[in-house]
C-alpha cells in the first residue's frame, strides 16, 4: 500500500488502540493525537508518533476539526481515521480533509451528509424497496407537536449529528415530547456540536439487527453478515452477537440482501452499517452508521475479516480483496461492552481514577480496551473502557467464555458494566436467544440473592480484619476519616 | 470452638447487610480467617486481586471475585452480579446525615445523582416547583438529565451556578414543600 | 458433565492457567497445587482452591505424586490434569490415579508405557505402514557405542521420560558421544526423575511435523490436522504454525492418515501427537507426545476446536461431540515461545525477577501466560513464561499480527526470547515457509544493525539524563554503586 | 542551536557502543531532549513502558520499544532484534576486573555462565586440565551444561562445591596454564 504510509487516529480509548493495531498489521506508521488528560493512555503509548491537544473539553480536542487537519500535515500523515463518534460522520471534517489532500477514512462528504439526512435515507432505502419506519426531517421545536403526531407514538427522538444511544429519547405521549426535545438536543450539541434532531416511530417489541457492509471506491458492496445488538440500556448497546440468534435463514437473506441495496442507492463507499429493526418476520431500515461501530469485532470473529484493515485499504483506493460468495461465516460471537457506569445505580456515569486492572485473555477470547492504571474517568468523554469479545464454534461456547472471561475481569475505582453482563449471561431469554430489546429492563436495579448477602458479609468482615492489620492499601486517595474511627473502635 | 493464639483476639462487631443484622466474630488462624456469623463458623481467605478494590474471597473450596468500595457509611460490596450494601456497627457509627443550620428541618436537599457539570437550573430561588419539575439539568459523559424535585414546593435556596462541575451527592438546592392548599399559587416545573 | 466437578491441575505456569480456563468453560471447578514460589502465580489466583507443596524443587512439588493424589482426594476432585512435563507422561502417576479412583487426564497406564517405550512404538508405526528411523531401546553406557553404530551418525540421545526438548543432544561422531550421554541423563533424571535414554537417527535438513489426535474412550480416533515446528534452538521449539508451510498436499494427507493409524495401532486415548521427519515427500514417524502440548493453540485457532476442554470431556468418558469429515480448518496460526532465555547470550536460561509486564492483545492475538509481576524466575522450572499466538485468514496476515502483538509485549527483569522472534519473523525464509530444522541457527548471537546502535546510544544518553532527574524509579533491587558514582561524575 | 533554559545545563560524555565512540551532549527541551550525537542534533523521548527495564524511545517521528539493563560496566541496551552493549565513558568508569589477591596473575578464572546449581566438579585441584576439557556440570532449568576449561593446564583452586547455587559469572575454578612441554603429565578432559 504504497500511498498510505502514516495517519492520524483522530479518537481516543479502545478504538484508536484498534486503529493503531490495524495500522501495524499493514505497516503504516500511526500517530495519535490526545487531550491532556490522556496523556499516558494505550493509544499514545502504542502509536508512532503522539500530539497533544489543547483541551479536555471535546471541541478543544477531539473535536477541533482545523487543529486535526492541521496536525496530520505536520505529522507528515497522508489519512485519518476519524474512529466513531467525534467527526467520524461529520461531513464538513470530511470534506475538510479532502481539501487538505489527505484521506478521511470512511465514506465521502457527499455520502456521509446523505445518510446524516435521515429523511433522505429512509427514501433512498424506500425506493431500493426496502420497507421504512415513519420518521421526519430535522425537527424544530414549533413544529415538533404536530410531526410527532404524524409519525405516531410512541417514537424516539434521535440526534442528526448520530450515534451510540447519544440523543436518543423515547417519547410515549405527546405531553412528554418538550421536556425529552430540550435534553435530546442539548446531549445532541455536546455530542456532535449539532443540535438538530428528528423524530421515527418506536416499535414496541421489537429487536434490533444491523447489517455490516464494506464498499470499495470502485463501487462493489457487499455484506458480512449481521449483528444482533437488542440489549440495550438508554439506547446504549451493551452487548452484541454474530450471527443473530433465532433469525430465519430466509429473513437474514433478505435483510443482508436489503442493506446492500440500500449502500448501493446511496453510493456508499468505506464500512458502514445498516439498521433494522425486526419484528417477527418483519423487518424495517432504520438508518444507516457512516463509520465503524464498537461492536465491529464480533463480525470480525465470525468472518475472518480485518474491519479496520479493509478500511485502510479502501481509503487507499484498494479495491475490496473479495466477493460476496467469498465471505464465510462460522462459529459465533458475543462482545460485552465495559463502561464507566454504575449498573446498581441506573447506568449512571461512575467517575473517579483506575487504580488497578486485570484484563482477561486466553483461547477465544479478543480484548479490545483503552483501559490505563492510572487513568481518570471524567465527565468528558464516553464511558466505554473496554470490550470483551468472546468466540467459539458455538453459541453456548462464546457464552461460557464470555463468561469466564467476565470472572477474570477487574476493575478497581470506577463502577462498570460487568456485574450487568455476569447477570445478563445468566439469563434464560439470553441464554435461549429468545430476547428484545426490552430485555436489560429487567435487570433492575440488579438481583437480590441470600447467598451474595452471605458472602458479602464474610467479604466485609475479612476486608476490616486486613485494614486493621495493614493499615496502608496502595491507593491515592486518603481514606476516610470514619475508616481511622472505626479502627480505633474495633481496637478498643 | 476454633484454638486461637495468645496474639490473635477474636474481633467481633455487627454488620448489617440487606437489611439484617449479624453478630460476626472474626478469629485469625493460619494464613486464614474464621469468621463466624451467627454461631456458624467459616474459614475465609481474602487477597488482591487488583487495585484498592478488586479482591479474591476464598470460602468453601470456592474463590469468589469480589469488589469492595468504601461510600460514606459503609461498604459496597459486589459479588458476582449483585451489590450488597454493608454497614457495620458499633465498629462503624454510621454518620447520620443532619440539616444544616442553614436548612430548617422542614425542609429538603435535592442532590447531584452523578457528578457532573450543571447545564441549567430552570427555576430560581423563591419560585415555586412542582413534584417532579426539574430544579436543576445535570450533564456527564455526553449524557443529560433533569433533576426533579421530590415534592411541590418553594426553592428556599440555590446552592450551585451554570457552568459548575458538582459532584454526586452534593446539595443542589433547598425546597420548602408546600402542602396542598397552603399556598395556592400556580406551581410549574421547568416550564415555570 | 455430572460425573466431572472438580479437577486438580498438577502444573504451573502457563498451562496450569489454560487450565483452569477449560475448566471454567465447561462448568467445572478447578483446583490449583503451587510450588512456594508461585504463590501468587496467576494459575493460583484463577482457580477456586489451593493446596500449597511442600518445596520448590520439582521432586517435593510438582513430582510429587502420592501427595498429589492425595491432595486431589482431600480437594474432592474426581480427576487430575498433569499439563506437560513433570508427571504428564508418567505411567505410574496415571496408574497411581486409577487406583486412588481419580481419572487421568491423558491416556491410560498401559497406553504411556507403550508410547514411553520408544522401540515398541516405533514397531507399532512400522507395522502399522508407517515410515520409521531406525533407532534403539532404552541404551546402558556400556551397549551406547555398538548401538550408535548401528543407528547410525548423526544421532540423537533422547530421554525415555521425553518431551520439550530436555535432554535432547545431537551426536555427529562417535567420540562425542560419552560425554553427551553423560549430559543427557543428568539432564533425564532432573526433569522427568527418569535417567534412561535411547538413541535415535537425526536428518539434517528435515522439518519437523507434527499431527495432533484426539481419541475418545470409544476408540474413535481423528486428527486435527499437523504443525510445523522446525524453528527449534537446543532442540526446543520457538515458533509453530498451523498448517505448515510448503507441504504438499498429497504428503499432508499421507501424514495425517498415518497419525490416525499409529494412534489406533497404539490403542491411543485422549489428546496426543504423532511426530514425524519430513525430507522432500518423504515422512519418518518419530514419537508419539502421549499429552496435550505447549503449540496446542495454534491448532484450536485453525480448527475452532477446544483441545483442553475436548480432553476434559474425553476423561469424563463423552464420545467425541464431531467425526472426522467435520473438522475443518481454516486461515493460519504461529506461536511465538516467550522463554526466560538470553538470545544474545546463547539462549541461557535468564533468572531474575520479573518486575514489570505488558502482554498484547487486540484482533487475531491470544495470550496464554503465566507471568506476573513479583515472579521470581528461577533455576527450577522450565523457562516459558507466556506464548503468544497470531492468527488470521492468510500465513501473511498471521505473521504481521505476530510481529504487532510482540512489538507490544514488554517484560522487565529477565531477558526473553522476543528479539529472535522479532528477528525470526523478518527473515526471508520465514516468510517465505522454507526453512528446516536449522533455521534457528541463523540467529548467530543476533543481528548487529548500525541503526540499532544509533538507537541504543540515544536511549542510553536518554536512559542516563532521565537516573539523574529521577533517582528512585519503583524497582525492587538498590541500583548499583557504579550508577550513583556515575551519577555524581556526570553531575561533576 | 538549540535554545536552553538558565536551569537546563548541558551534559555531555562519551559513549561507547558497538565498538565505536561518540562525542553525547544531551539538553533538556520541554518534554524530550536535544540528544547530540557526533555533531548530529535529535529530539528523543524516553517513557516509561513496563517496570524498570522496559522504555519506549520516540525518536524522529518513529517509537521504539527498547529495553535497558543495567550490568556491571554498562548497559544492555535492547532495539527491536538487536543487543548493543553500551558503555559511557568519564561518566562511567568501568571497574577493572582484576585478579584477587589469591590468584597469581598467570592464573585464569573459569566463571558460571548461568546461575544454576553446581551438578558435579569432574577434576580435582592440583589435577590436570586439557582445554575444552570440563571443569564443572552447571544445572539451570533442567538443562545441564559442561563449564570448559580454555586453556590446557591445572587446577589451582577449586572455590565451589556439589549442590551449590551459583550466581551468573561466579569464579568457579583458578586454573595455572601449561605451555606446551612445559609440563608432560597426560591431561584429560571431564574423563580424567
Amino acid at each position: 500500500m504504497p500511498p498510505l504510509r502514516r495517519l492520524l487516529i483522530a479518537n481516543r480509548g479502545e478504538i484508536a488502540v484498534r486503529i493503531v493495531r490495524a495500522c501495524r498489521d499493514l505497516g503504516v506508521s500511526p500517530v495519535a493525537v490526545y487531550a491532556p488528560i490522556d496523556a499516558d493512555s494505550p493509544h499514545v503509548r502504542l502509536a508512532d508518533d503522539a500530539f497533544a491537544l489543547p483541551g479536555d473539553a471535546p471541541h478543544d480536542g477531539y473535536l477541533n476539526a482545523p487543529l486535526l487537519v492541521d496536525l496530520a500535515r505536520r505529522a507528515g500523515a497522508s489519512a485519518i481515521h476519524p474512529g466513531y463518534g467525534f467527526l467520524a460522520e461529520n461531513p464538513a471534517f470530511a470534506a475538510a480533509c479532502e481539501a487538505a489532500g489527505i484521506a478521511f477514512v470512511g465514506p465521502p462528504a457527499e455520502v456521509l451528509a446523505r445518510c446524516g439526512d435521515k429523511a433522505a435515507a429512509r427514501a433512498a432505502a424506500a425506493e431500493a424497496g426496502v420497507p421504512v419506519l415513519p420518521g421526519t426531517d430535522p425537527v424544530g421545536d414549533d413544529e415538533a407537536a404536530r410531526a410527532a403526531r404524524a409519525v405516531g407514538f410512541p417514537l424516539l427522538i434521535k440526534a442528526v449529528g448520530g450515534g451510540g444511544g447519544k440523543g436518543i429519547h423515547l417519547v410515549r405521549a405527546p405531553a412528554e415530547l418538550p421536556a425529552h426535545l430540550r435534553l435530546a438536543r442539548g446531549e445532541a450539541q455536546t455530542a456532535f456540536g449539532d443540535p438538530r434532531v428528528y423524530l421515527e416511530r418506536w416499535l414496541e417489541r421489537s429487536r434490533h439487527v444491523e447489517v455490516q457492509i464494506l464498499a470499495d471506491q470502485q463501487g462493489r458492496a457487499v455484506h458480512l453478515g449481521e449483528r444482533a445488538c437488542s440489549v440495550q440500556r438508554r439506547h446504549q448497546k451493551l452487548i452484541e452477537e454474530a450471527p443473530a440468534p433465532g433469525l430465519d435463514p430466509g429473513v437474514r437473506d433478505a435483510l443482508t440482501d436489503a442493506a446492500v441495496r440500500v449502500a448501493t442507492a446511496l453510493g456508499y463507499r468505506n464500512a458502514g452499517t445498516i439498521e433494522f429493526l425486526v419484528e417477527g418476520d418483519a423487518f424495517y431500515f432504520l438508518e444507516v452508521n457512516a463509520r465503524i461501530q464498537v461492536e465491529h469485532p464480533v463480525t470480525e470473529a465470525t468472518t475472518g475479516v480485518d474491519l479496520v484493515a479493509s478500511q485502510l485499504l479502501i481509503a487507499a483506493g484498494e479495491p475490496l480483496p473479495f466477493r460476496q460468495e467469498d465471505v464465510r461465516a462460522s462459529g459465533w460471537a458475543i462482545e460485552c461492552r465495559i463502561s464507566a457506569e454504575d449498573p446498581h445505580g441506573g447506568f449512571l456515569p461512575s467517575l473517579g481514577r483506575i487504580d488497578g486492572v486485570v484484563e482477561p485473555a486466553g483461547p477465544g477470547i479478543r480484548v479490545d480496551s483503552g483501559l490505563w492504571v492510572g487513568q481518570t474517568v471524567s465527565r468528558h468523554f464516553d464511558p466505554l473502557l473496554a470490550k470483551v469479545i468472546a468466540s467459539g464454534p458455538t453459541r453456548e461456547a462464546a457464552i461460557a467464555r464470555a463468561r469466564r472471561a467476565l470472572a477474570e475481569f477487574a476493575v478497581s475505582g470506577v463502577d462498570t458494566t460487568i456485574p450487568f453482563h455476569l447477570w445478563a449471561l445468566e439469563q434464560p431469554a439470553f441464554v435461549q436467544g429468545a430476547y428484545d430489546v426490552h430485555f436489560a429492563e429487567q435487570w433492575g436495579g440488579g438481583p437480590t440473592l441470600p447467598e451474595a448477602e452471605r458472602l458479602a458479609v464474610l467479604a466485609a468482615a475479612a476486608w476490616f480484619h486486613r485494614k486493621r492489620q495493614r493499615p496502608a492499601l496502595p491507593t491515592d486517595g486518603a481514606s476516610p476519616a470514619w475508616i481511622a474511627a472505626a479502627r480505633q473502635e474495633v481496637l478498643r | 470452638m476454633t484454638a486461637r493464639g495468645a496474639g490473635d483476639p477474636a474481633v467481633t462487631f455487627e454488620v448489617t447487610a440487606g437489611g439484617r443484622r449479624h453478630g460476626v466474630e472474626v478469629v485469625p488462624s493460619n494464613s486464614a480467617l474464621t469468621v463466624t456469623v451467627g454461631g456458624q463458623p467459616t474459614a475465609v481467605r481474602l487477597d488482591p486481586a487488583a487495585g484498592s478494590e478488586c479482591w479474591r474471597l476464598w470460602v468453601e473450596g470456592l474463590a469468589v471475585p469480589v469488589r469492595v468500595r468504601e461510600v460514606a457509611g459503609g461498604l459496597l460490596v459486589t459479588v458476582g452480579a449483585a451489590r450488597v450494601p454493608v454497614s457495620v456497627r458499633r465498629a462503624l457509627p454510621i454518620p447520620i446525615r443532619r440539616a444544616t443550620a442553614a436548612t430548617s428541618a422542614d425542609c429538603l436537599e435535592v442532590r447531584a445523582p452523578m457528578p457532573g457539570l450543571i447545564v441549567s437550573l430552570p427555576v430560581g430561588a423563591g419560585e415555586p416547583v412542582a413534584e417532579g419539575g426539574t430544579v436543576a439539568v445535570v450533564e456527564a459523559m455526553k449524557m443529560q438529565m433533569d433533576v426533579p424535585s421530590p415534592v411541590s414546593g418553594r426553592i428556599e435556596e440555590i446552592r450551585v451556578r451554570p457552568g459548575q462541575e458538582v459532584a454526586g451527592g452534593q446539595v443542589l438546592a433547598v425546597i420548602r414543600p408546600v402542602r396542598a392548599g397552603e399556598d395556592d399559587t400556580s406551581v410549574g416545573g421547568s416550564g415555570a
